[in-house]
C-alpha cells in the first residue's frame, strides 16, 4: 500500500476503535447481568482506555497540520446524496485527545464514586453512550450527524443528570436541561434547513466554499442560539448550575470538560460562517456570560455551583475569543480548561465523598456541599488539597500554570486587535480574570485553609482509583501541557509570539489579585454572603478596591437576581404561559369543536320533535294538515 | 247502425286485448279460488286459521310474476288496451312483477302466525295485489281512479286485521284520510278531463290541452290529482296516516303497505308527471315541483325517526323516508333516472321485507320496542346479523345493493343535472346526501341496543324459517352490490317515450 | 408462488373470519390462535410480495386486475368497475404495515376475555378491509374497504370499549361517514366525467386512467381542460376540496379532530393500536393516491391550506396533549400533532417533504404503536391512566421505564430513531418548496419543542420522584412487564432503530414514488 | 245552454262544503255524509265537462263509475266506523287517538 | 232550463249547508238525501239522464239507507239521540272559505270560453248506447267495478262478522 493510503487506513480505523469504544463499553454494561455489577466499572474503563489508545493512533497518524476528510455514503434523499463521514483536522484531533482522556479518568474515578449505587449499569451505560456521542460531534464531517449527535448528547446529559431519580431538583434539573437543550436545537435545525436550502448540502468542507446568498447573518445566529443553550451561554445558561444536582463525575465529564466545550468546537468548526456582525454579537455575549458566571460565582456558597458558574465564565472567554477571531487560542484555553477544571471536580467530588461517608458513619446530617460547613480539610485529605490548589492556580492563570498561558494567549491576540472594541474586550476579559482569582482563592481557603480547629476525625482519604486521576489531573494543569517555556504560548498546538505588555499586565493582575482577596478573607472565620463580604471589607480603603467591589457586589447579586426570577422567571413563565395556553386550548377543544356537533345533533332531534307534533292522533287535523299542505305547496308555487 | 257496425270489431279487439292481461286474470282466479274454498273447508268457515289459503294465494302471485317475467322479452312498445286506459308495456311489468313478489313474501310472512279469516285475508292481499297492477298500467283517469280505490278500500279492512283496539283505529284513520285525498284527487282529476277534454292522459289530445290552456287552474288541478299519488306514496303533505296506520296494522300487511301501493303510486305518479310536462314545454316547471316534495320528504322522514322508540312507526318514517329517494328519479326524469329508480324500488323492497320479516320474527318473541331489544344481539347473533344487513342496505351502505341504488340515483341526478343544468337539481344533491348520515343515525339504533347494550337476551335457535328467509335476501341483497349489471341488464330494456 | 398474492393477503382474512364462524364460542385459545397464524401467514406472503416487488422505478407491481361488473347505462354510454389491486412505493410500506401492526395488535388481544368469537371475526375483517384500502386502485373497490371498516371499528369500539364507549363509537362512526360521504359525492362527480383511454363511452373508476387528462369526457363537469363552474368556483377545486376534507377527517385535522381522543380513550388497548397506527394511515394514504394526483392543478393551488392546516394540526395537537390529564388521551392528541407534519411533507410538494410525509406515516405507525402498548400495560394492571396518579414508577418497573423512554423519545424525534428521519426529510422539504411559505417551516419547527415539552412533563410526573400511587391503584398491582409483553415491544422498538438508522431501506421503495408523484404534481397535468 | 262557470262554482261549493263537514262535524258518520258530497261535486264537473263534446260519454260513465265505488266506500267505510263504536264506543275521532307519538 | 238548473243547484247547495250547521245527525242523513237529489236533477237538466237516474237508485236509494242504518245502530248502543257537535271551527272553515274563494276566482277567471261551451244540438241520448259503450270501451272498468264490490263485500263482511264474540272486549 503506498504510504498514504495506509497512512488513511490507519486513521479510519484509529478513528473507528475511538468512536465505538465507548459504545461498546456502554452496551457491555448493559447486558452485564445485575449480580455482576461491580464487573461493569471495570470493564468500561477499560473499553476507555482502549478509546485513548485509539486516539493517540489517531492524532500521531492524522498529525497536527492537515486536515484529512472520509465518508461514505449514508442514504439518499430526493435525489441527493446524504453522506457520513469523519473530518480529522488539528482542532477535532486534540479534542478526540481531550474527551478520551478525560472520559476515561472520570469512569476510573466512577467506579469509586459510584461503588454502592443501585443503578450503576445505567449510569455507565449512558456514561458509555456519552462519550460515543461526544466524539461523533467532534468527528462527523457534515452538520446533520452533527446535529444527531448534538441531539443525543444532550440526551444523554438528561439521563445523567436524572441519574438519581428520587431526589425531585434532580429530576426538575434534567427537565430544565433537556428543555434548554432542545430550544438551542430548534436553532440549530433552522440553521441546517437555511443550509440546505441555500447550498443544498451539509458537508462542512463544501460549505467552507459555498456562500449562503445573503443569509449568512440568519444561518450564524441560528446556529450560534444552539451553540448558547450548549455552553450555557448568556441567555440559556441557568441550567448549568441546576445541572449540579447530578453525581459529581458527570459534572466533571459533561459540565467542565467535553459537552459544554461542544458549543466552542462547533462555533469553532462553522467559524467560516459567521460574518464580522454575527462574530460581535457572538463576543459580546462571551463578555457578558464570562462577568455574569464570574460574579454570580462569588455569590455562592455550593462548591459545585460556584464551579458551575466558574465553567460559565471560563467559556465565556473562549467564545469571545473566538468572536474576536483568536481561533487557535480559544482552542488552546478549551484543551486547558478541560483538564483544570475537570480536575477541580473530581476534586469536589472526593471532598463530598469522603464527608457523605462520615456523615453516614458520624450520624450527623448537613449539607456536604456548603463550603460554610467546611474548613480545615488541609490536614485531613493532603493530596486533594494539592490537587485542588493545583487546578485552582490554572483556572486563576497563576504564571507556571497552563491556565496563564491559555489566557495570555486570548490577551495577546486581544490586545493585538486594533479599534476601541478590542480594548473594552481586553479590559473585561483582565476584570473576569481579577474575578476568577478570586473566587478560587476565597474557596480553596474557606474549604481547606480556614477554621484549622474544626475536628474532623479520622477521614479517610479517597481509594486510590479516585486519587489516581485527580493526581493525572493536576499534573496536567501545569505549564508542560501547553509549551515547554511557562511564559509562551507557542507550543506543539499553536505558534505565536506573545506581546510583552501582555505578560506584564497578567502578572500584575494575579498579583493585586491575590492580594486583595487574601485580604478580606483573612478576618473572617466563615465565609458570609456576597454582599457582605464584598461591602464591608473595611481594610481595602484604597479607591480600586472600593471603585470594583460595590458595582461587582452589586452586579452579582443582580445576576443572581436576574438568574433566579428574570431568566428562570421567564422559563418558568414560559411553561406556565405554556400549561395555561394548552388548558384554554383543550376547553376550546371540548367546548366549541364538539359543541357544533352536539349542535347539530340536537338541531335535527328538535327538527324531529317538530315534525311529530302533527302526529296528533287525530285524524280530521290530519286532514286538515294535508290540505293546508296542499295550499302552502300551490302559494309557494305561485309566488 | 254506425255503432253495431263497430261492434263485432270492437269485440274482437277485447279480446285481442285480454292475450295481453295473463297475470291480472290469474291473479283475478286466485280470488275466486280462495273465496270459493274458505267456503267450502269447514275448519275456515268457522274463521280459525289454516294455511291453505295462504299456499294457494302464494302460488297466484308466483304464477303470475312468473306470466309477466316470461312475457318481459318480447314486449311490445308499450300497446294500448282497453280503449287506450291501459298501457302494458315494460315499465309498468317490471313494478308488477316486484308488486308479485312482494306479495308472495307477505304470504310466506304471514304462514306463521295463525290469523282469523285467512281466505279472506288472502283474497283482500290479493286484490290489493290486482289493484297495484291495474293501477301501474292505468292510464285512462277511470282506471286509474277505480284501480286506486281499490287498493285503498281492501287496505283499510287488511288495516284493521289485527282485530284490536288499535287495529280498528288504525283502519278508522286510513278509511277517513284514504277517502278525503281520494275525493280530492278526482276533484283534480275532474277539473284536469275539463280542460283537456280527453279523460286518457297519455294521450296526444291530453297533452294539447294541456299545453293550449296553461293557467294557474292547471297548476291547482295538477296538484290536486298529484295529491291522491301521493297520499299512496305516503309522500310529505299526504304522509300524516303512516306512523299510526303502520303501528296498527299487523306485520306482514305493514311490509305490504310500505312497497306495493307505494310503487303502484310511484308508477302512476311518474306517468301522471310525464304527461304534464308534456315534452318539456309546459310552463309549469313539474320537474321542480316533485323535487322539492322529493327533498322535504326525505329530510321529513329522516329527521322525526331520530327519537322514535317503536319499531313499526320508526320504520314508517322510513319508508316515508324511501319514498322521497324514489321521487328523486321522478324529478330528474330522464330516462337513465327513471330505470335507476326501479333499481332503487327493487334494492328497497328486498331490504324492506328482510327489515319487516325481523321485526316480526323478534315481535312474536316479546320484543316491541327498540329499547326491548337490548342484549338480544348476543344470544341471536344470526338473525341480528341479517337485520343489521337490511338495515345497513336502507342506509346505504357499500357492502349491500343499498349503496348502488343511492349511488345509481344520485348519478341519475348528476347527470340531469348535466344536461339540463338547472341549478335545484343541485339543492336536491346535498341534503339528500347528508341525509344519509342522519339516516344512519336511527337505522343503527336497533343494532346499538342488540349488541352494545347488555340485557337479558332472548332465547333461539338458528334454524328457522325466517333465518332462510333473511339468508335469500340478505344473499340478494350481497348479490345485487356484487353484480349489478344482471338486473340492470333486465332494467335497461325499460324504454321510455320521453 | 401463484401471482395473486394480492387477493390471497385480501381474502385469507376474510376467509378465516367465515371459518371463526362455525368454531363453538367457548374455544377462546382456538380463536386467538387463528387470528395469530392468519398474521403470520400474511407475514410471510408480505415478505413474499417485497421480495417480488423489487422495483426501482415507481411504477406498479403485483397487478391483478379483473372486470367487477359494467352497467350499461343506454344513452349515456357504460359505466365499468374493475377489481383492479396494484401496489407501489407508497402502498406496498404501508401493508407491510398493516400486517405488523396486525400481528402485535394480535398478541396483546391475548388478554381479551369478553366475547371472544365476536371480537377476533371483527378483527380478521378489520384486517382484510385496511390491507384491501391500501391495495385498491378503483375508486369504488377503495370506496368498499373504506367503508368495509367502519362496521367493525364500530362494534369493537362500542362492545370491548370503556365507560362511554357508545357515545365514543357512534362520534366516530358519524363523523366517519360524513367523511366518506364527501368523498362519494367526489367519486361520482370523477365517474360521471372520466372515461376508458379510447372510447369516451364506457365510463371508469380506474384511478390510473382518471390520472391523465385525456381520460376526461370533453365538456364533463370535471374535464381538466374544460372549466365547469359551480358557484364561481371551478368544479376541480370544489371535487378535490371534498375531497381533502373526507381525508382530512380520517387523518384527524384539527377541525374535525374530536373523535380521535374519545375513540380512543374507550377503545381497548388492541382496537386503539389498530384505529391509530392504520386507519389514520388511510386518511394519509388516500390524499396521497386520489386527491393529489387526480387534480394536480386544484392540489397545487390549495397546497397553501393544506399547509397551513398541517401546521395548525402540529401545533394545535401538541398544546392539547400537554392539557389532557389521561395517558392515553395525551398519546391521542399526539398522534393529531404527528399526522400534521404528513400533511405538511405533503403540502411542500417537493420529493423530501412527499417522501418524508410516507416515511412519518409508517415511522408514526410503528411509534404509536408503542405507545399505546405502554398505555394499554398500565390500564390491564390498574384500570387508571390518569397521569398524576402515578409517579416514581422507574424503581419498580425499570424494563417498562426503558420501553417508556424508548417510546417517548422516537415519539418526539431524537435522532437514531425513525421519527427523526421523517421530521428531518418533511423539514428538508418544507424548507425547500416554493409552494408553502416559508413561515409555517418555522412555526412547525416550534412543534418540536412542545412535543418534547409534554413528553418529558409526563416522564417527570409518572417515572422520576418519589415512588408513590394515588387513587385506586395499589403499588403490588404495578408489576413489571412479563414475557408477552416484552415479546410485543422488542420488534418494535428495532424497527424503530432500524429505520432510525437505516433510512436507506425503506426510502429504496418511497423515493421512486414520491419522484413520480412531484413530477405528477409539477411537471404533468 | 247554461254556461259552464255555474256548474263549476256549484261543484267548487259543494265540494268546499264537503270539506268542512269533513273537518269540522266531531262525528264519524257526519264525515263519511261530507266525503260523499266532495264526490258528488266531482260528479257534477265530470257530467258539466261531458256536455263540450256530447258524442262521447266518457264524462258520464266516469260519473257512473264514481257512484259505484262511492257506494263501496261507504258500505266499508260505515263497517269500519260501526266496528270502532264498537271498541271504542264513541264515533267521534277525536277522542279515538290511542295511535298517537308516545 | 236555466230556471230549472238554478233551481236545483240552490237545493244542492242550501241542504248542503243543512247538513253543516244539523244539530242531529238523523237530520244531517236527511238533508244529505234532499242534496242528492237536487243533484240528480242537475244531471237531468245537462242531458244525463242515466246518470242522474244511478244517482237517484244507488245513491239515494242505497247509501243514505245505510248511512241511517248506520246512524241507528250507533244512536242504539249508547240510547240518546246522536248529537252531533261542531269543533275547530277555524280551522275547518279558513281551510273550506280558503280552497272555495281560490277555486271559484279561478274559474271565474280561467278562459273556459273556448270549445267548453256546451253544444247547442246536445239531445238525450239513447240508454242502449250506454249499454254497447259499458260493453265495449269500458269493459275493463266494468269488470273492475264488479271485483271491487265483491271484494268490498268480503271486507265489510269480515269487519262486521268478527262480532264482540271473541276477540274485542
Amino acid at each position: 500500500m503506498s504510504p498514504d493510503a495506509d497512512i488513511a487506513y490507519w486513521i479510519v480505523a484509529a478513528s473507528m476503535i475511538v468512536l465505538l469504544a465507548p459504545l461498546a463499553s456502554g452496551i457491555l454494561s448493559a447486558l452485564i447481568p445485575v449480580r455482576y455489577s461491580w464487573l461493569v466499572s471495570l470493564t468500561a474503563s477499560f473499553m476507555l482506555l482502549v478509546a485513548v489508545a485509539g486516539a493517540v493512533v489517531l492524532v500521531s497518524n492524522a498529525g497536527l497540520h492537515d486536515t484529512r476528510h472520509f465518508s461514505t455514503a449514508w442514504f439518499t434523499l430526493g435525489g441527493n446524496e446524504i453522506a457520513a463521514g469523519i473530518l480529522v483536522d488539528k482542532y477535532a484531533a486534540v479534542m478526540v485527545l481531550v474527551v478520551t482522556i478525560v472520559s476515561f479518568l472520570v469512569h476510573l474515578y466512577s467506579a469509586g464514586y459510584m461503588a454502592g449505587d443501585a443503578s450503576i449499569r445505567r449510569y455507565f451505560v449512558m456514561l458509555g453512550f456519552f462519550t460515543f456521542t461526544m466524539l461523533g460531534i467532534v468527528l462527523s464531517d457534515n452538520l446533520l450527524i452533527l446535529f444527531m449527535c448534538w441531539e443525543l448528547v444532550g440526551f444523554s446529559s438528561y439521563m445523567l443528570i436524572g441519574h438519581w431519580m428520587e431526589l425531585p431538583e434532580a429530576a426538575q434539573a434534567s427537565r430544565k436541561a433537556y428543555m434548554m437543550n432542545r430550544i438551542g436545537d430548534l436553532g440549530f435545525i433552522a440553521g441546517l434547513m437555511i443550509v440546505y436550502r441555500k447550498a443544498g448540502t451539509f458537508d462542512i468542507s463544501i460549505l467552507a466554499s459555498h456562500s449562503l446568498q445573503g443569509w449568512e447573518t440568519t444561518a450564524a445566529l441560528c446556529f450560534f442560539l444552539a451553540i448558547a443553550a450548549k455552553s450555557a451561554q448568556f441567555p440559556l445558561l441557568t441550567w448549568l448550575p441546576d445541572a449540579m444536582a447530578g453525581p459529581t463525575p458527570v459534572s466533571a465529564l459533561i459540565h467542565a470538560a467535553t459537552m459544554v466545550a461542544a458549543g466552542v468546537f462547533l462555533l469553532g468548526r462553522i467559524h467560516f460562517m459567521f460574518p464580522p456582525e454575527a462574530l460581535q454579537v457572538v463576543t459580546a455575549a462571551g463578555l457578558l456570560t464570562a462577568l455574569t458566571g464570574a460574579a454570580a460565582a462569588l455569590g455562592h456558597f455550593d462548591i459545585k455551583k460556584i464551579l458551575a458558574y466558574s465553567t460559565v465564565s471560563q467559556l465565556g472567554l473562549m467564545v469571545t475569543a473566538l468572536g474576536m477571531g483568536a481561533k487557535d487560542a480559544a482552542m488552546l484555553h478549551l484543551l486547558t480548561h478541560a483538564f483544570f477544571k475537570a480536575g477541580l471536580f473530581l476534586a469536589a467530588g472526593a471532598i463530598i465523598h469522603t464527608l457523605h461517608q462520615v456523615q453516614v458513619s458520624t450520624g450527623k446530617t448537613y449539607d456536604v456541599q456548603d463550603i460554610r460547613n467546611l474548613g480545615g480539610l488541609r490536614k485531613a485529605m493532603p493530596v486533594t488539597f494539592v490537587v485542588f490548589v493545583l487546578c485552582g492556580a490554572a483556572l486563576s492563570g497563576i504564571p507556571m500554570f497552563s491556565g496563564f498561558q491559555s489566557k495570555e494567549a486570548i490577551l495577546s491576540h486581544m490586545l493585538s486587535g486594533q479599534g476601541e472594541w478590542s480594548l473594552i474586550a481586553a479590559f473585561l476579559f483582565l476584570l473576569t480574570a481579577f474575578l476568577t482569582i478570586v473566587y478560587t482563592f476565597r474557596l480553596i481557603w474557606f474549604v481547606f485553609i480556614a477554621n484549622e480547629g474544626r475536628q474532623w476525625g479520622n477521614i479517610p482519604e479517597v481509594p486510590f482509583v479516585m486519587r489516581f486521576p485527580m493526581i493525572v489531573l493536576g499534573l496536567a494543569s501545569l505549564w508542560w501541557i501547553v509549551s515547554l517555556n511557562p511564559f509562551s504560548f507557542s507550543g506543539w498546538f499553536m505558534t505565536g509570539r506573545a506581546t510583552g505588555s501582555a505578560t506584564m499586565i497578567s502578572i500584575a493582575v494575579v498579583i493585586t489579585a491575590l492580594a486583595t482577596s487574601f485580604l478580606f478573607v483573612r478576618k473572617k472565620p466563615t465565609p458570609t454572603g456576597a454582599p457582605g463580604i464584598l461591602t464591608n471589607t473595611f481594610y481595602l480603603d484604597n479607591v480600586f478596591g472600593a471603585l470594583v467591589t460595590r458595582p461587582v457586589g452589586h452586579l452579582s447579586s443582580l445576576c443572581v437576581r436576574i438568574d433566579r426570577r428574570y431568566i428562570d422567571g421567564i422559563l418558568h413563565g414560559a411553561a406556565y404561559a405554556q400549561v395555561t395556553l394548552a388548558h384554554i386550548v383543550g376547553w376550546i377543544d371540548k367546548t366549541i369543536v364538539d359543541g357544533i356537533v352536539n349542535f347539530v345533533a340536537r338541531l335535527a332531534s328538535w327538527l324531529g320533535a317538530f315534525v311529530r307534533t302533527f302526529q296528533s292522533g287525530n285524524i280530521q287535523m290530519y286532514i286538515f294538515w294535508a290540505g293546508m299542505g296542499l295550499l302552502l305547496l300551490t302559494l309557494y308555487i305561485v309566488t | 247502425m254506425k255503432i253495431e257496425a263497430g261492434l263485432p270489431e270492437k269485440l274482437e279487439w277485447i279480446q285481442h286485448s285480454l292475450g295481453f292481461f295473463g297475470p291480472e286474470l290469474i291473479l283475478f282466479a286466485g280470488i275466486v279460488v280462495v273465496l270459493c274454498v274458505g267456503i267450502i273447508i269447514p275448519s275456515l268457515r268457522a274463521g280459525s286459521g289454516s294455511s291453505t289459503p295462504l299456499v294457494i294465494g302464494l302460488i297466484a302471485s308466483l304464477f303470475a310474476c312468473a306470466v309477466s317475467l316470461a312475457g318481459w322479452n318480447q314486449e311490445t312498445e308499450g300497446l294500448h288496451l282497453f280503449g287506450g286506459m291501459i298501457v302494458n308495456d315494460r315499465f309498468s311489468s317490471w313494478l308488477k312483477i316486484i308488486c308479485d313478489v312482494a306479495g308472495a313474501l307477505t304470504f310466506l310472512l304471514s304462514l306463521k302466525d295463525q290469523r282469523k279469516h285467512v281466505s279472506e285475508y288472502v283474497a283482500l292481499v290479493l286484490s290489493v295485489l290486482l289493484g297495484a297492477h291495474m293501477l301501474s298500467m292505468s292510464v285512462g283517469m277511470i282506471m286509474i281512479f277505480l284501480s286506486l280505490e281499490m287498493i285503498s278500500i281492501t287496505s283499510y279492512v287488511l288495516a284493521g286485521y289485527s282485530f284490536k283496539q288499535e287495529g280498528a283505529e288504525g283502519s278508522l284513520k286510513y278509511f277517513l284520510f284514504g277517502t278525503a285525498s281520494a275525493a280530492v284527487m278526482l276533484y283534480g282529476l275532474s277539473l284536469l278531463y275539463g280542460i283537456t277534454g280527453s279523460s286518457i292522459i297519455s294521450s296526444q289530445e291530453f297533452v294539447e290541452g294541456l299545453l293550449a290552456h296553461q293557467s294557474l287552474l292547471l297548476l291547482v288541478a295538477g296538484l290536486l290529482a298529484l295529491a291522491g299519488f301521493l297520499f299512496k306514496m305516503a309522500a310529505l303533505p299526504m304522509h300524516l296516516w303512516a306512523p299510526d296506520v303502520y303501528q296498527a296494522a299487523p306485520m306482514p300487511v305493514v311490509a305490504l303497505f310500505s312497497v306495493v301501493p307505494k310503487l303502484a303510486g310511484l308508477a302512476v305518479l311518474t306517468r301522471f308527471v310525464l304527461a304534464a310536462t308534456a315534452y318539456g314545454q309546459s310552463l309549469i316547471d313539474w320537474k321542480a315541483i316533485v323535487g322539492l316534495i322529493a327533498i322535504v320528504t326525505i329530510t321529513a322522514g329522516n329527521v322525526a325517526a331520530l327519537r322514535q322508540s317503536n319499531a313499526k312507526r320508526m320504520m314508517a318514517y322510513s319508508s316515508i323516508a324511501q319514498s322521497g329517494f324514489l321521487l328523486i328519479g321522478v324529478a330528474a326524469l330522464t330516462e337513465q333516472s327513471i330505470q335507476f329508480m326501479m333499481f332503487y324500488a327493487a334494492v328497497y323492497f328486498v331490504a324492506n321485507y328482510l327489515v319487516f320479516g325481523y321485526l316480526q320474527y323478534f315481535e312474536s318473541k316479546g320484543v316491541l320496542t327498540i329499547p326491548d331489544f337490548a342484549g338480544t344481539g348476543r344470544t341471536d347473533p344470526v338473525a341480528h346479523g341479517f337485520l343489521l344487513a337490511g338495515l345497513i342496505s336502507l342506509t346505504g351502505i357499500p357492502p349491500t345493493a343499498g349503496f348502488t341504488a343511492k349511488l345509481l340515483i344520485f348519478t341519475g341526478l348528476y347527470d340531469a343535472y348535466r344536461i339540463t343544468d338547472d341549478s335545484f337539481l343541485l339543492w336536491i344533491f346535498v341534503p339528500g346526501l347528508l341525509n344519509t348520515v342522519i339516516a344512519l343515525f336511527y337505522y343503527l339504533r336497533i343494532p346499538y341496543f342488540a349488541f352494545l347494550r347488555d340485557g337479558d337476551g332472548v332465547p333461539a335457535k338458528y334454524l328457522t324459517w325466517t333465518n332462510f328467509l333473511g339468508l335469500v335476501l340478505v344473499l340478494t341483497l350481497l348479490g345485487l352490490f356484487f353484480r349489478p349489471d344482471g338486473l340492470m341488464g333486465w332494467i335497461n330494456k325499460i324504454t321510455f317515450v320521453l | 408462488m401463484p401471482d395473486h398474492i394480492l387477493t390471497y393477503l385480501i381474502f385469507l382474512p376474510v376467509l378465516a373470519a367465515f371459518l371463526a364462524l362455525f368454531i363453538p364460542r367457548d374455544r377462546s385459545a382456538w380463536f386467538r390462535v387463528l387470528n395469530l397464524a392468519v398474521c403470520g401467514v400474511q407475514g410471510i406472503l408480505t415478505i413474499i410480495a417485497i421480495v417480488r416487488y423489487g422495483s426501482e422505478t415507481g411504477d406498479l407491481r403485483l397487478i391483478e386486475r379483473t372486470e367487477w361488473f359494467s352497467l350499461n347505462l343506454g344513452t349515456w354510454g357504460s359505466l365499468r368497475a374493475e377489481y383492479f389491486l396494484g401496489v407501489d412505493g407508497l402502498s406496498l410500506p404501508l401493508i407491510a404495515l398493516t400486517v405488523f401492526v396486525m400481528i402485535i395488535a394480535g398478541i396483546s388481544s391475548w388478554t381479551i376475555t369478553k366475547g371472544v368469537k365476536g371480537y377476533f371475526t371483527l378483527m380478521l375483517i378489520l384486517n382484510a378491509a385496511v390491507i384491501g384500502s391500501f391495495a385498491a386502485l378503483d375508486l369504488l373497490l377503495f370506496y368498499l374497504f373504506f367503508e368495509f371498516m367502519l362496521l367493525p371499528m364500530f362494534f369493537l369500539i362500542g362492545i370491548w370499549g370503556g365507560k362511554r364507549r357508545e357515545y365514543a363509537s357512534i362520534k366516530f362512526f358519524l363523523y366517519t361517514l360524513c367523511g366518506s360521504i364527501l368523498i362519494l359525492v367526489a367519486f361520482i362527480g370523477l365517474y360521471i366525467s372520466g372515461s376508458v383511454p379510447g372510447d369516451v363511452a364506457t365510463h371508469t373508476f380506474n384511478i390510473m386512467y382518471l390520472r391523465d387528462g385525456s381520460n376526461y369526457v370533453p365538456g364533463s363537469v370535471l374535464d381538466p381542460s374544460g372549466t365547469w363552474l359551480i358557484g364561481g368556483w371551478s368544479a376541480r377545486n370544489w371535487a378535490f376540496l371534498l375531497l381533502f376534507v373526507g381525508f382530512a377527517i380520517k387523518l384527524p385535522m384539527v377541525p374535525f379532530h374530536t373523535w380521535l381522543p374519545d375513540a380512543h380513550v374507550e377503545a381497548p388497548t388492541p382496537v386503539s393500536v389498530i384505529l391509530a397506527a392504520l386507519l389514520l394511515k388511510i386518511g394519509g394514504y388516500g390524499l396521497l393516491r386520489i386527491a393529489y394526483p387526480l387534480f394536480p392543478d386544484a392540489a397545487l393551488s390549495l397546497s397553501w391550506m393544506v399547509g397551513l392546516f398541517g401546521v395548525v394540526s402540529i401545533i394545535y395537537g401538541a398544546l392539547t396533549a400537554m392539557a389532557s390529564k389521561d395517558l392515553k388521551r395525551l398519546i391521542a392528541y399526539s398522534s393529531v400533532s404527528h399526522m400534521g407534519y404528513v400533511l405538511l411533507g405533503m403540502a411542500s410538494a417537493t420529493q423530501e417533504g412527499v417522501s418524508g410525509a410516507v416515511y412519518q406515516m409508517v415511522s408514526h405507525g410503528v411509534i404509536t404503536t408503542m405507545l399505546f402498548l405502554i398505555a394499554g400495560v398500565l390500564y390491564d394492571r390498574t384500570n387508571d391512566r390518569m397521569i398524576e396518579n402515578y409517579s416514581g414508577l422507574a424503581r419498580i418497573m425499570p424494563v417498562y421505564f426503558v420501553v417508556v423512554l424508548i417510546a417517548f423519545f422516537a415519539s418526539l424525534g431524537l435522532p437514531g430513531f425513525s421519527g427523526f428521519i421523517a421530521e428531518i426529510m418533511v423539514f428538508l422539504g418544507a424548507f425547500r418548496s416554493n409552494v408553502i411559505h416559508l413561515s409555517l417551516a418555522i412555526i412547525a419547527t416550534l412543534g418540536l419543542a412542545l412535543g418534547a415539552a409534554y413528553y418529558l412533563w409526563t416522564i417527570q410526573r409518572m417515572f422520576f420522584g418519589k415512588l408513590h400511587v394515588r387513587g385506586a391503584a395499589s403499588t403490588e398491582q404495578l408489576t413489571d412487564l412479563d414475557l408477552r409483553e416484552k415479546v410485543m415491544f422488542l420488534p418494535l422498538a428495532a424497527i424503530t432503530l432500524i429505520l432510525g438508522i437505516f433510512p436507506q431501506l425503506l426510502l429504496n421503495y418511497i423515493d421512486p414514488f414520491a419522484l413520480g408523484f412531484v413530477s405528477l404534481l409539477t411537471g404533468g397535468s | 245552454m247554461i254556461p259552464i262557470e255555474n256548474y263549476l262554482v256549484l261543484s267548487a261549493t259543494l265540494f268546499s262544503i264537503g270539506l268542512m263537514i269533513v273537518v269540522i262535524k266531531r262525528n264519524a258518520i257526519a264525515v263519511l255524509l261530507g266525503l260523499e258530497l266532495m264526490l258528488n261535486a266531482a260528479n257534477i264537473n265530470l257530467v258539466a265537462f261531458n256536455l263540450a263534446h256530447p258524442e262521447r260519454l266518457d264524462g258520464q260513465m266516469f260519473a257512473v263509475f264514481v257512484i259505484i265505488v262511492a257506494a263501496c266506500e261507504a258500505a266499508v267505510g260505515l263497517a269500519i266506523i260501526l266496528q270502532a263504536y264498537r271498541v271504542f264506543h264513541t264515533a267521534v275521532p277525536d277522542s279515538i287517538s290511542t295511535l298517537k307519538e308516545s | 232550463m236555466i230556471y230549472a238548473f238554478y233551481i236545483f243547484a240552490f237545493i244542492a247547495i242550501a241542504s248542503a249547508a243543512g247538513i253543516l250547521f244539523a244539530r242531529r245527525l238523523f237530520h244531517a242523513a236527511l238533508m244529505l238525501l234532499v242534496c242528492f237529489l237536487g243533484v240528480a236533477g242537475i244531471y237531468a237538466v245537462s242531458f244525463a239522464e242515466w246518470v242522474a237516474v244511478t244517482q237517484i237508485l244507488v245513491y239515494a236509494g242505497g247509501v243514505v239507507v245505510i248511512i241511517i242504518f248506520g246512524i241507528m245502530l250507533t244512536a242504539r248502543i249508547t240510547g240518546r239521540p246522536t248529537a252531533v257537535a261542531n269543533s275547530r271551527w277555524f280551522s275547518g272553515t279558513l281551510l273550506g272559505l280558503g280552497a272555495m274563494g281560490f277555486l271559484i276566482t279561478l274559474f271565474v277567471r280561467g278562459s273556459f270560453g273556448n270549445g267548453v261551451m256546451p253544444a247547442s244540438d246536445a239531445k238525450f241520448t239513447m240508454v242502449n248506447r250506454f249499454g254497447i259503450e259499458l260493453m265495449t270501451d269500458y269493459m275493463l272498468p266494468f269488470e273492475g267495478a264488479g271485483l271491487l264490490l265483491l271484494i268490498t263485500l268480503v271486507g265489510a263482511a269480515v269487519i262486521a262478522a268478527t262480532r264482540n264474540k271473541n276477540s274485542i272486549s
